[in-house]
């Protein structure tokens, strides 16, 4: 089966993405795949000016995940675009700009410096951060903030599809999909970590500086995959799954809920190859179960 | 193993266990892994993942390269949790993925004379540099312990090096072996370095002293890591520049005078 | 250390609760502890009526975690008082039990049917089951219609403690649980299960009949562990945190973020024993940290 | 494994494992444990948790009790998922949870005829009947599978029985065993008791024949199951009343008539 996919403009050769922020900025990896063979790369979240991120400890292990509060630390964009991109092999695989801001007229910004740059394949709108503190969920938990956001980015953006990254810590995500849809986002991926915090009873201390951080890794992939099937079935939209994925069959579970790709995190970190020979096994996968394409088993669950 | 790597690189690789072996307490002992084919330098790490982890953990463990040589890879690892439990109960013959060599590493040239303190499992990846060195006899080597000395590879190190250990079992012990660290730093000759690997509080002191007398330190870190590999900006350290830097790439060694110990 | 500890009215000889669906009607575990030990027994969730449940199959595995969709099966509250209830230590343990209607008014009718009942030492209002069409989260995850029912249910239950049990599938638990307590609650109990799905890639069906279940088990831990910190925080009520508890140190991690007490779910299915046994690791470990009294540990976390 | 208990209760015990013998596919094992005080019926069943599971898989795994006896309690097992897999790996000398017994079990006198119907891995409880029960001449004992005869304990079955195997490798073995199934049914005398186990195919084709000849016919249900014990509803059967019933507790074996297969 050809692995080949569109997200209306944006065509992957196959529906393994990275995601923002588990993958650096991609160069990280290259002694371990060969970056030209992912459907695209999707860099740590970057931002108009270089950030220091959250003090340490940022990170702590829980029951089949993980917590994090980075705080998007990052180089800025126009070190990405200097240092990086020129090095990421971009015209074979499209390069995806996660986007951080604390306010619409930045995100707007980081839009225009953004939207002539061959090198960047898509603009991904991060509004589901929560280890920041402005800036974040504020605009990823009200539909009409994260509509006002999109509106900026997309009418700054050029040609460059735009994809909205939603957060799972809402009472129904489908509004806030639905608001992103109607103010003119290209694709809509989703989820961003869920809300969690972890102490130690020894110290008394949070295992983390910023006390909150964000939950990824398998342990989550329940939630992740009922939000992508409610959102498939709400927008019209190209659907971007993710949340726990560390296997073949866990990307086709996506697909069959109704993504059309999918993004890979936290696993990244169990093997730094993974995401690379997820690729294989997915074509196996799929080969063994006979799907003879995305298009007729994409969404395709019995209900 | 049978991949077809580049030695100059690290990869990511599937190896067998050969063997463990237990030092004289139960909570220390010796993994020996199929030889990797990697140019590696003392200092530099590796993480390993045992085949049947599946989620969880849901990190690998990084482990500093003990020793390498032509029949096996080492690591000395000490149980302090769930991960380096579940290790110790690995048999032989089963796999784990691996992947490095990771990080920096120490620099020196072999005619340098080196002031070597560790601190505990700081000696882990001193073992295999003190037993390459062309020269050992410019080694002086200072470590201090909490456990029997039998639970290290302390007698290990070539004899040509001046090796001295003490063993803290109490407060008072912990003042001695600072006043110890004080002198060998203050007393070690123009021209040569210090390397030095262990426990925050113990590096900590080191940076002190090593600052006092302008000294050309460099210290090993260990901090918790997800990746290993510089991508999730997990392990920082705050360095004098005032930036966050990835540990596992831009270190786990640092010159002393680069390291903010925050807090 | 003495392990009792006051929620309000309702005494427990230790902080250790079951929690509601997963300890059966209590009689289930008998031959593996003794139910006088624990620090209260927490039912299954009854209805005025017997309820069938939801078709099978009801429940799947996930990462550290399981989904249930059991659609709140029960014998109805008039059985369970005639034949369950009589064989409950109820002298010796607080039997409390959990309440499931679909509107305020057979709230009201639960209330009052249990409140001349001496055997039941609270009531436990469940407003944030996932797994029905009706009467579940219609009510937790909207402030108003929770107050609505709690008003209704304090109004009816005469002198009996009042448990209000709350849904994470909000954005802001801290709205629902100050409803909660400005209409008259005694205790808040948090947090239920996260909506989740599972699907089967290979006959492509969904895991559950339901197609959507909750999600309990360790891998929700930091998301309730946040949550009843930050109910702890907005609230002067007793809290009673759970999700994901299997340890004695869990146990103390929700104490250390506020809780008064806590409710073990899932870990009961780990082992039948697992419930018993924790009764006797957390006074030993609160003796190795050499905690003092809860008063003094409860919510005293460094931040 | 010290706990005084009752015999005549479940009990939630900590058992050390003798020993794992592999039947002549690998997918196949007999685990041995150390006996249990139980009093137990053939049918019933035990919930197995070993101990390095931790969180990952949160459920532990039901299984049959195969053969007990003063040396052992013997539980046999195929591989087919995770669960199972991680317990083929254990070593023996780990220690393993195990609770029971647990549900009914199968009731008959020793006197009754039986016809014992059993389908693939339906084999594991009735080893122990059979080898046990005092007139073995009274037992007529069918067997379908899918792999081969070595696989099974087949041959355990004692000779004074009779005994009959059809492997079932494509689909007209399928109907030539369904075929079998009803000859059997239909010849079955009165006052005997049909006892029957394996997949849902196999015992909605059982329960539909026993209904036909109107005989008396008893069947055991895998479901999935949590808790073991009807505390979780999660693995319901539905019954000709209506209701749903817990397949742990109230069965897992049912009379067949009062079984509903639904879909
Ligand atoms: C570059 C590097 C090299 C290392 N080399 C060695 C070595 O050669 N031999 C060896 O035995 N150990 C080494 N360590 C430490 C080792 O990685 C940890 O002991 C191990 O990850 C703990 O895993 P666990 O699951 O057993 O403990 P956990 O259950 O995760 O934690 C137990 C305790 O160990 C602490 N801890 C956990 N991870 C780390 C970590 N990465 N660094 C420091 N403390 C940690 C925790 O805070 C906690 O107090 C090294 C660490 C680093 C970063
Ligand atoms: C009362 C009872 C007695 C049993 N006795 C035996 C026995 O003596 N020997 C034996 O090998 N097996 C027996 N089983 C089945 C055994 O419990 C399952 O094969 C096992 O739980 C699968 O675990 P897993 O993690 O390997 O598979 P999973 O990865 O959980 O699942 C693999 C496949 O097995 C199916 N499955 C999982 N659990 C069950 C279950 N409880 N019942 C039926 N199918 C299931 C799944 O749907 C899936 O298709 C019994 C089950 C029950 C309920
Ligand atoms: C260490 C870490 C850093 C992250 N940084 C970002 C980020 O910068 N921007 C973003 O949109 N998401 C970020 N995420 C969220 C992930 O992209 C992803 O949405 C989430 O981890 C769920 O997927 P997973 O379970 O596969 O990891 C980060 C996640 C982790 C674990
Ligand atoms: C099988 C099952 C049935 C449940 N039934 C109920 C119920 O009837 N009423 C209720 O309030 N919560 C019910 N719950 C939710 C639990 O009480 C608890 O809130 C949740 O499982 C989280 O805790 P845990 O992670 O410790 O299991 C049920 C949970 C499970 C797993
Ligand atoms: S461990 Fe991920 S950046 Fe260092
Ligand atoms: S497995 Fe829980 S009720 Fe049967």
């Amino acid at each position: 089966m050809d692995l080949k996919v569109n997200l209306g403009e944006l065509s992957l050769k196959n529906p393994v993405m990275t995601a923002s922020g588990t993958f650096g900025y991609g160069l990280e990896f290259t002694p371990y795949g060969r970056l030209e063979e992912l459907g695209a790369i999707v860099v740590k979240g970057l931002s108009l000016k270089p950030r220091k991120g959250n003090p340490m400890p940022r990170i702590t292990e829980t029951p089949c995940g993980m917590l994090n509060a980075i705080g998007l630390q990052n180089i800025g964009v126009e070190k990405f675009i200097q240092d990086k991109l020129p090095l990421l092999p971009w015209k074979k695989t499209p390069v995806v700009v996660n986007l951080y801001a604390q306010s619409a007229a930045e995100f707007a910004d980081l839009a225009r410096i953004l939207k002539s740059e061959p090198g960047v394949g898509a603009l991904e709108v991060n509004i589901s951060c929560p280890n920041v503190s402005q800036g974040g969920l504020q605009f990823g938990q009200d539909p009409s903030a994260a509509a006002a956001v999109v509106d900026r980015v997309k009418s700054n953006a050029g040609s460059k599809p735009v994809i909205v990254k939603l957060s799972p810590n809402v009472s129904d995500i489908r509004a806030v999909a639905l608001a992103a849809e109607s103010s003119g986002a290209d694709i809509i991926s989703l989820i961003n970590t869920l809300g969690g915090m972890a102490v130690d009873v020894g110290t008394r201390k949070p295992c983390l500086a910023n006390v909150f951080g964000g939950l990824s890794g398998p342990a989550i992939k329940p939630v992740a995959l009922k939000m992508v099937f409610e959102v498939c079935r709400a927008v019209n939209l190209p659907v971007i799954g993710l949340g726990g994925i560390v296997s073949a069959r866990d990307v086709l579970e996506f697909i069959l809920v109704g993504a059309s790709a999918v993004q890979v995190g936290t696993a990244s970190f169990t093997r730094p190859d993974k995401v690379f020979s997820l690729v294989g096994e997915l074509k196996e996968l799929a080969d063994e179960l006979e799907i003879s394409s995305w298009e007729a088993f994409r969404g395709s669950l019995h209900i | 193993m049978k991949q077809s790597i580049n030695p100059a690189r690290p990869s990511c690789l599937k190896v067998q266990i050969l063997g463990i072996s237990y030092a004289r307490s139960g909570n220390f002992f010796h993994l020996y892994l199929e030889p990797t084919p990697w140019e590696s330098r003392p200092g530099q790490f590796v993480m390993l993942r045992p085949q049947g982890w599946d989620n969880d953990p849901i990190w690998p463990r990084p482990f500093s390269i003990c020793e390498k040589n032509d029949d096996s890879l080492r690591i000395f690892i000490q149980i302090v949790g769930r991960g380096t439990g579940l290790i110790s109960r690995l048999q032989p013959g089963s796999t784990l993925h691996i992947w490095g060599p990771l990080g920096n590493g120490f620099q020196f040239s072999p005619d340098m004379p080196l002031l070597i303190l560790a601190g505990g499992m700081g000696i882990a990846p001193f073992v295999g540099l003190c037993k390459s060195h062309p020269n050992p006899e410019l080694i002086r080597f200072i470590f201090g312990h909490r456990m029997d000395i039998g639970c290290y590879p302390f007698a290990e190190l070539p004899p040509a090096s001046s090796r001295i250990h003490l063993q803290q079992t109490g407060q008072a012990d912990i003042f001695d072996f600072q006043r110890l660290l004080r002198q060998e730093i203050e007393d070690c000759p123009a021209g040569s370095r210090i390397l030095a690997c262990g426990p925050t509080p113990f590096l900590k002191v080191v940076q002190e002293y090593a600052r006092e007398s302008v000294k050309d330190a460099w210290m090993s870190l260990e901090n918790k890591m997800a990746c290993g590999v510089g991508a999730c900006l997990g392990c920082v350290t705050m360095t004098s520049s005032g930036d966050y830097v990835q540990t596992c790439s831009h270190g786990p060694v640092f010159r002393a005078e680069d390291v903010v110990f925050e807090e």
